[in-house]
This record gives C-alpha cells, structure tokens and sequence, in this order.
C-alpha cells in the first residue's frame, strides 16, 4: 500500500518537476493550446449569442390571415378562438377594423386615399404565430391550408418568402455552425496532440533512458500525461483570459453592429459554468494530446 | 499488476545468468554474437573483453532485454529473456543494475535525482532512498556534486553518476560496461573495488573492459570475444568471487 | 565563388537531408502550418464570399421622395433631373401615378379600397439611389434634407431605420471581420513559430555541435530556414487541398441557405492567385516561424 | 562576409597556443583552472593527464573558445581568445579539430556525413571532401560502416568516428579528450600513431587522456593538472615533436 503511495507521490512530482525542467517545451506547449482554445472559445462565444438573434429572428414570423369585409370584431375573435386549435398554432392576435383604418393612415399615400371615403373598406386580420417546431416553410403551408378551408376566412398571406428566407438563415447558421465547430475542434485536438508530441520527440530519449532503468510503462507515462493535463488547464485558463480581454476590448466597437441583431438581447461573456468547461476542455485536450503521443511512441 | 505479489519460482541453485548458442545479428549476415554459451553464478565477478567491435555491449544488451536473441537460450534470474512481455521486462530491469558505455544520464535532473530514480521504480520509502542515495554517493566520490546536473559534470563524474545508479538498488546481476573508460588509474581501482564488495554481497557482477591493467591485476575469471564468438574463457587466478 | 557555390548547395542538401532525417518532426509541423492555414483560408473565403452579400445588400439601398399630388408625371420627370444634380446621387427613377395605382392595388387590401374611387388619388414618387460612399445615416440625412426644400417634394421617406440597420451590420461586419483575421493571423503565426520551435528544441543538440565544428551561425541557421519554408509550403499545399475537399463536400448543404444570402451571386473557391498567395503565406509562416526561433535560440 | 580573404597576421615563429595565467570557475570560488600559463610550439605532440575533474576538458574548451577565461590570455593561432566576436569563434574553429569527451556526433545522419560536415563548414568541393572522408574512415577502420547511423555502432566505433572528423580536415591545432577511453590497447595505439604522424605534418596536438600506460610509452612532454593547477610540465624524453 505505501508502495503504491510512494510511487503514487513520485510520479506526480516528476510530472512537475519535468514541467519544471523542460520549461521553454512545456510553455510553448501550454501557449498553443491556449490559442487552440481561445479560437474554440471565441467561435462558441459567438454561437451562444447568436441564439439571440435566432430568437428575435423566429418570434416576428407569423401568418396574417385576411377576414372577410363583412366580419365585425365579434366574429372576428370567435373566428380567432377556433384557429387557436389548429395544431402548431402558438398564439393569435386579432387586428380588428378600426385598428386596420388606424394602421393604414399611417402608411405614406394611405391618408389621401381615404380622403374621399365615409365607410371603414379594410377587413379584420388575425396575425398568427407558431409553434417552435412549426417555423418552417412546410409547417407553415399546412396552416395556411388548413385556414384556408375556414368560413369567414378570405386571404391567408403567409409570407413564404420571408418564411423561406428564414428557413435558409436558420440553415446555414445550423450547418455551418455545427461545420466549424467541428472543423475548429479537429484542429485544435490536432494541433495539441501535435504539439505535445513534438514535446515529447525533444524528450524521447527520457523516455529511453526511463525504460532502461526498469520503470515500467505506467512510471514512464504517467508524469507526461500529468504535465499534459497541466499544460492544457494552463492553456484553458489562458485562453479563458485573453477571451474575456478581447470581449472587453471589442465589444464597444461591435456593440453599435450588435445591438441591431441582438434587439434588446445584451451580448454577454461566457459564465463561470462555460468558463469551467473551457478549462476542463483544455484539460481534457491537454491529456489526450499527450496520451495520443504516447501511443504513438514506439517504446 | 500484482507485480511483487508473484514472483517466479527459482532454485536456489540456479545461476542467475545462463546463456546457451546465443546467436543475434543487427545486419542480415554479419553477426554481432555468435553462437555464445556461457554461465555465471551468484556472486560471482567476471570481466568481459574483446577488441572494439567484439561484441561487449551486444552481450550485456541481450541479458537486460534491450535487444532480443535471433537464436538461442538466455535465462536471467530464471526468466527466459525471448518471452518476456508486457511487464516482465521493466520487473526484470528492476533486479538488474547496469552502466551503460554512454552513461545515459537524465540531462535536466539533478546528480541526486539520477541516481534517486531507480530507487523510485522500485518504490523505495522517500527517507531511505535519500539515506541510500548519499551513500551511494558518497562511494564514488560526488556527495558534493549532488545539486548538479550532467552536464556540469566532467566526463569522469558523469560515468560516477551512471555507476552509482547501478549500485544504488543493491542488484541481483551488475552488467558495467567500460566503468572505468573516463577515469583515473586511482579511480578505476575505487570503482572495481566497489564492484567487487558488491559481488561479496552476493551480486553477480559482469564488467565489459578494455582496460588490460586491471584485468591482469585482478586476474579474475574473463571472458573473451573476438568478432561476435566466445574466444576466450579464464577462470579466477585464485579462488572463486 | 565555387567556395559559396559548393556551401549553399551543401546547405540546401543539408535542408533536405534534415527533413528527411527529422521525418516525424517536420511532417508534424507541416501539418500544424496546414491546420492552421486552413481556418485562415476558410475565413478568407467567407470573407470573399461575403463581398456579394454586402454588394446585393446595398444595391437595395434608397430614399424614396413622395411629389405633391398634382404634380404630373412629365412635371415628376422635370424634378428627377433635378434631384439628379444632387451630390450623392447615383440614379433617379421615377415611379409614374399610374404605376404606384397599379402597385396599391397589388397591395392586399388595396383592391377593396379603390373600389369606390374614380380619379387616381396616389402621388408620384422618385426612388433614389446613392452613390457608394454617401450610403451612411449621415449621407442619407444630408439628402432628405436637401431634397425636403424642392418644390413639388411633399415628403421624404429616407428609411432611416433601414439604413441605419444597414450601417450597423456593415459596421459589424468590417469590425468582427478585421478583428477575426487579425486574431486568427496572429494564432496562426504564433502557432507556427511555437511548432517550429519545438521543432527545434527536439535537435537542439544538431545545432551545437556543427557550431562546435566550426559552422557560421548562417551555415547552422540556413538549413533550418529552408526546412521550415518547405514545411509552410507543403502545409500551405495540404491547407488548399482540405479547404477545396471541404468546400466541395460543404457546399450543397449551405447552398440552399446562401442563395438566399448571395441572391444570384453564385458561391465560388478561390482561385489560382489565390491559391498561390495561400501557399506564399504557408512558405513565409514556416520562413518567419523557423526566423524567429533561431533568434529565439541562444548561441 | 570576407572569411578567407583576410587573415590575422602571424609571425611564423609564433607559437599556436598561448596561455598566460589562465583562470576559469564555473561555481564563484571553485577554479576549475587556476593560474595556468603554457606554449605549444608547431608540431609538438602533448600529453594532458590529471585526475577525474582536474580540468582537462575545461582547458581544452577555453582553447576552442567553447568556454571563456575569467582570467588570464589565451592566444590560437595569433587571435585572443577573450576577443573573438561574431565569425571570428567559427574561423577559429574551422582551423581546430576536435575529439570531444562525449562524441558529439549527429544521431541521425550516416559516419560518412558526420565526417563529412568538417569539410562542408569550410567549403571543400564535393569530390575532393569525398575522397578524403573515404580515406581517414580507413585509417581509423571504419570505411566498411560508412552508410550507418552512429547508433548503430559500437562505443568504440563512435569514438573513431569522432576522431576522423577531427583529423580529416587537417587543422593546425589538434584537441582529443581522451580519444582512446572507449578502444581496446592495439587500437588505442593505432589512433595515437595516427595523431602523431598529423604532429610530424605541423599539426599541433594535445590529448588529454588518463591512459597511464599511453603516457608512459611514447614519453611525449606530459602536462599534468591538479585540482585545476599545472602540477607537472614532463618535457618529452626524446627529441622535440
Ligand atoms: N543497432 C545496431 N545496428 C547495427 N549494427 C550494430 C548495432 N549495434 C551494434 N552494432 C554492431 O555490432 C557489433 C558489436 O557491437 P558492440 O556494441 O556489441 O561492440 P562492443 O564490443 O561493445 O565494442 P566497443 O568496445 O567499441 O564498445 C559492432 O560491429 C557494431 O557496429
Ligand atoms: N558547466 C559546468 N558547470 C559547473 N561545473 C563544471 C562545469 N563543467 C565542469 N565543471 C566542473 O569543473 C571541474 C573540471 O571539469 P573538467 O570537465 O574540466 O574535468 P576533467 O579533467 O575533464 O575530468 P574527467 O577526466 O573526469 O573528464 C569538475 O569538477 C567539474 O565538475
Ligand atoms: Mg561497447
Ligand atoms: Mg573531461
């Protein structure tokens, strides 16, 4: 049992002492995987606000269905009520004929056109919004066919432009989202195993020598995959802090640009949860690195 | 592993080293060794010689598992060296101590923290392997040194060092090859008196050598290669040791 | 002269000879240069790409000046030349009383409106465009103003909000794209020289004893200098390559989302000067990279 | 630069190697060499003999500049060592062959290209550098392994590489440490021949060695330090060289 303990203690002192010892390798090691992650991180920054946008994006769609001229507000709201079963339909908003009068004198041309008139001509609209899941061009063709089967129901303007366009943003944020986040993440695990193993190539014959004098494996391995690990929450920590200076630094240039995506959504910094992550990511990245390297190592 | 736990059943009786028609070539037909038989028993202190080139360090190779036999027995410490695996290797290195011609020093660890780490794979207790250490040392010389690194040192203190690791975990089997190839006359005699204290104490103890003055003064039994092939074999001029 | 000729084609050799000898090494650090090269280039061709969504973006830019209702089409032609003139101005076009009729009564709505109407009681409009450089909140406001003072003008409706937004994400988009390239520049350089570095450090020992022999800082230096460009340009090779596999395999799943993006503008790679410049930068990465760690290097 | 077209003026009479008072410590308060003064003269072979860490090694490195003095004048070949800036350390060297203690071959190139790289660093045409690797491999017995890496080689053979690429220049001033630790007596003989013929064709040579039985045969002039100080200055016993 002491055994087990000494050699316990005795493999981590070497994993700082070969920190120590191989420090210009070990920095340099620690550095990259810093950059690694700080590129990682800040696209991640990135992706977690831009669901703002996303959200501000999805909640303006909604279907306006035209009611006949005949229909007064009455009818209107019990025509409403009954779309509000439609499947995927999340919520509905009757505009009713006065407010439509109001609405269109607001429109340039629209108060000299109603000069001559004594009469309210417009029709009551509902303004329809969906469900998350239905925001989608196809979900939102089956509503608008669905309401067009509806007494009292004379135009459904679904916007399918506007919903396709938003359906081919959504698309290309997701796939190339998801594109390179996982180009970035091979990279980064790429270039730490890289670096890490070049460290490791300036310290093969260590590794040699160890071998010799009879340590096994494990003795060998282990301080090299502690220093990895060590090397990796020192790059996460890093990377965590260069972030947060170039979150201070560019956010009063970007804010004017952001604002506008964002509406009233505030650009926010990584948590203390996300931060974490970034650094057990280091971590983790820092201790595959190098057991990957020592894979690869002949011996 | 239970490495410790079990251990492999030896005779008492067995020498530690026994080799039969040894034969392995680095070069497709150019043999380094070549068909070598041989046996050294518990304690006992033999010197190996041959011209550069003979073979020497090949030999000592094969019995620490370095390099593998293309024919032949080895048994080392009743342990048949062609079918070690997995941790049977390092086990074995555990119980053997070398020095390597080229000292094979760790270049940013301190003198102490060389000699110390042999003692670290066998998970030797931190205050014995300190007391261990400085002693061992002190042995060769280098107490004051022990701060240092490698590189600091002359080329006759660094090949102390090497020796001192070898000795430090009071091995079964001591290979040294050309201990004294950076040393003193003064000091040669230091170093195998060493080594020979050590085969007292039961080590069996190989020493590769070119140096003819200490074979001739010491007369004990050596062992001759000559292009790979077992050329010579003198017994002790006295009795056995 | 033979002399020089004899050692720089020794150090070339001796170039080769390293990269050959030092396999894994080199092949490492040509792969972290490629990895690296890459996220430059696949930015710069978002970048690239970009230009046409900016250039769509902007084309849809313009003030729309609303005549005094009894201003006539030829009257309207009149002011059009007029506003013409105006600094700024890139192009007028007139929309006709006939024609605005024509885009109300496409308007929903619109229909049920003009029924009771006989005489056509929509103004004319001019729609103007800028030129490029006045397309900002400031040259906008700058116009309105200028035009609100001409005769037969009743109204400007300059689309501030509109520019506004458009301001903004040009503004976000120039700002996060230089902020972008210069970061992931300078991890790319900084990733390069530590790779090289521990390249180094690995031989370190080459590199003191052919000083020790009585080699000139150059005839050590050079052949580290040569390898280095080499393994930058094969990366800068294996960058393009990936890149183009990458843009092969990614296109069909984004190009549904970018047309919408890109309008008709059709998504491109780069191309051959391009491609070249990629490769230049992975030759003078490696050169600069290897530069800097020999300087880094003590003796 | 101009290397080759200007050079130091030498008076021809001078001696190669000048020491006045040299001192040198590596820990403050620990001379390494303390107050040593010498001369060389053209062609004269010297033996340099002392103790492990008496300061063989460090006098050597202050004579090829690896080292500086913290005191004291050195003078190679007319130049003073405590000057020596930017090109002037590697001309100097490129006219000083070296054997060094630990070898200091590069691992992965072939014997052939270890040699080779003396004659690359001063520019000799490529068939003529060739021919004269060809023929110092010969003489040290090593052309039959000219394609190897030095690791596959034996510690004597690695030796004799280090020793060829010393001499396959032909330098003015030869520096061996210990060049003969690791060969076997006949071949130890051989390489001292060899030194000695260079001596006889104006090179100046000095081995540090602790091969007594060396020493004692040739009976060149022997330098002995101690403890970092000129113990002993044994001119030869028979005439000068
Ligand atoms: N890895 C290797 N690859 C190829 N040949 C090798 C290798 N190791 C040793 N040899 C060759 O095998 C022969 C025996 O080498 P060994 O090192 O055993 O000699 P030695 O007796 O120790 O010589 P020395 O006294 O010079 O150290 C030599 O000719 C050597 O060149
Ligand atoms: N870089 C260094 N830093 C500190 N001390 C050093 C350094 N190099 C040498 N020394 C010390 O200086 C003294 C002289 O060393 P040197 O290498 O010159 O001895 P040497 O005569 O060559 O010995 P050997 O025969 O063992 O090679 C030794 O005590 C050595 O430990
Ligand atoms: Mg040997
Ligand atoms: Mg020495």
């Amino acid at each position: 049992m002491s055994r087990v303990f000494v050699i316990l203690f005795t493999l981590f002192r070497s994993g700082i002492v070969g920190l120590r010892s191989a420090a210009g390798t070990a920095l340099i090691s620690a550095v990259t995987i810093g950059i690694a992650l700080f590129l990682v991180g800040a696209f991640a920054l990135t992706i977690v606000n831009m669901e703002g946008v996303q959200a501000r994006f999805s909640q303006k769609l909604s279907v306006t269905a035209y009611l006949e001229t005949d229909v007064d507000d009455e009818a209107a709201l019990e025509i409403a009520e009954r779309v509000a079963t439609v499947e995927g339909v999340e919520q509905v908003t009757v505009v009713g004929r006065d407010e439509a009068l109001e609405r269109f004198r607001g429109m340039s041309g629209g108060a000299a056109l109603l000069e001559g008139i004594e009469e309210n001509p417009l029709p009551a609209s509902l303004e329809i919004t969906l469900v998350n899941l239905n925001r989608t061009p196809q979900g939102l063709g089956i509503l608008a066919t669905a309401l067009d089967g509806l007494p009292g129901i004379d135009e459904v303007a679904d916007g399918r432009e506007w919903i396709d366009g938003y359906a081919r943003v959504t698309s290309l944020v997701r796939v190339s989202g998801v594109a390179i986040g996982t180009i970035l993440s091979l990279a980064t695990l790429l270039i730490v195993a890289n670096t890490i193993r070049l460290g490791i190539y300036a310290r093969e014959n260590e590794l040699e020598i160890l071998a010799l004098v009879g340590a096994s494996r494990t003795f060998v391995r282990t301080p090299f995959l502690i220093e990895g690990t060590l090397q990796g929450v020192v790059g996460g920590i890093w990377a965590a802090l260069i972030l947060w200076l170039a979150y201070l630094l560019l956010m009063p240039q970007l804010e004017y640009g952001l604002m506008f995506l964002l509406g009233n959504a505030v650009p926010r910094f990584f948590n203390g949860g996300e931060i974490f992550f970034l650094v057990a990511a280091g971590a983790a990245l820092g201790f595959l690195g190098s057991l990957a390297s020592l894979l690869g190592w002949r011996r | 592993m239970a490495a410790g736990k079990v251990s492999f059943f030896e005779r008492r009786d067995e020498s530690p080293v026994r080799m039969y028609h040894v034969s392995k070539s680095y070069i497709p037909g150019q043999r380094a060794i070549d068909d070598v038989s041989m046996e050294l028993a518990k304690g006992e202190f033999v010197f190996l010689t041959g011209q550069s080139g003979a073979g020497k360090t090949t030999l000592l190779e094969l019995l620490f598992a370095d390099e593998r036999p293309d024919d032949g027995q080895i048994l080392v410490l009743g342990r048949n060296i062609a079918r070690l695996r997995g941790t049977g290797i390092p086990s074995l290195r555990r119980r053997v101590g070398v020095v390597f011609q080229d000292f094979k020093l760790l270049p940013r660890r301190s003198v102490e923290d060389n000699v110390r780490i042999a003692l670290d794979v066998v998970g030797t207790p931190r205050r014995e392997a300190r007391s261990r250490v400085f002693n061992v040392l002190r042995q060769v010389g280098l107490q004051h040194r022990r701060q240092h690194e490698p590189l600091a040192l002359s080329g006759g203190e660094q090949q102390r060092v090497a020796i001192a690791r070898a000795l430090v975990t009071e091995p079964e089997i001591l290979l040294a090859d050309e201990p004294t190839g950076n040393l003193d006359p003064d000091l040669s005699l230091e170093i195998i008196e060493l080594m020979l204290s050590a085969a007292t104490r039961g080590t069996t103890v190989l020493v590769a050598t070119h140096d003819i003055s200490l074979v001739e003064k010491y007369r004990r039994r050596t062992i001759r290669l000559d292009g790979g092939r077992l050329a010579e074999d003198t017994p002790a001029a006295g009795g056995i040791g």
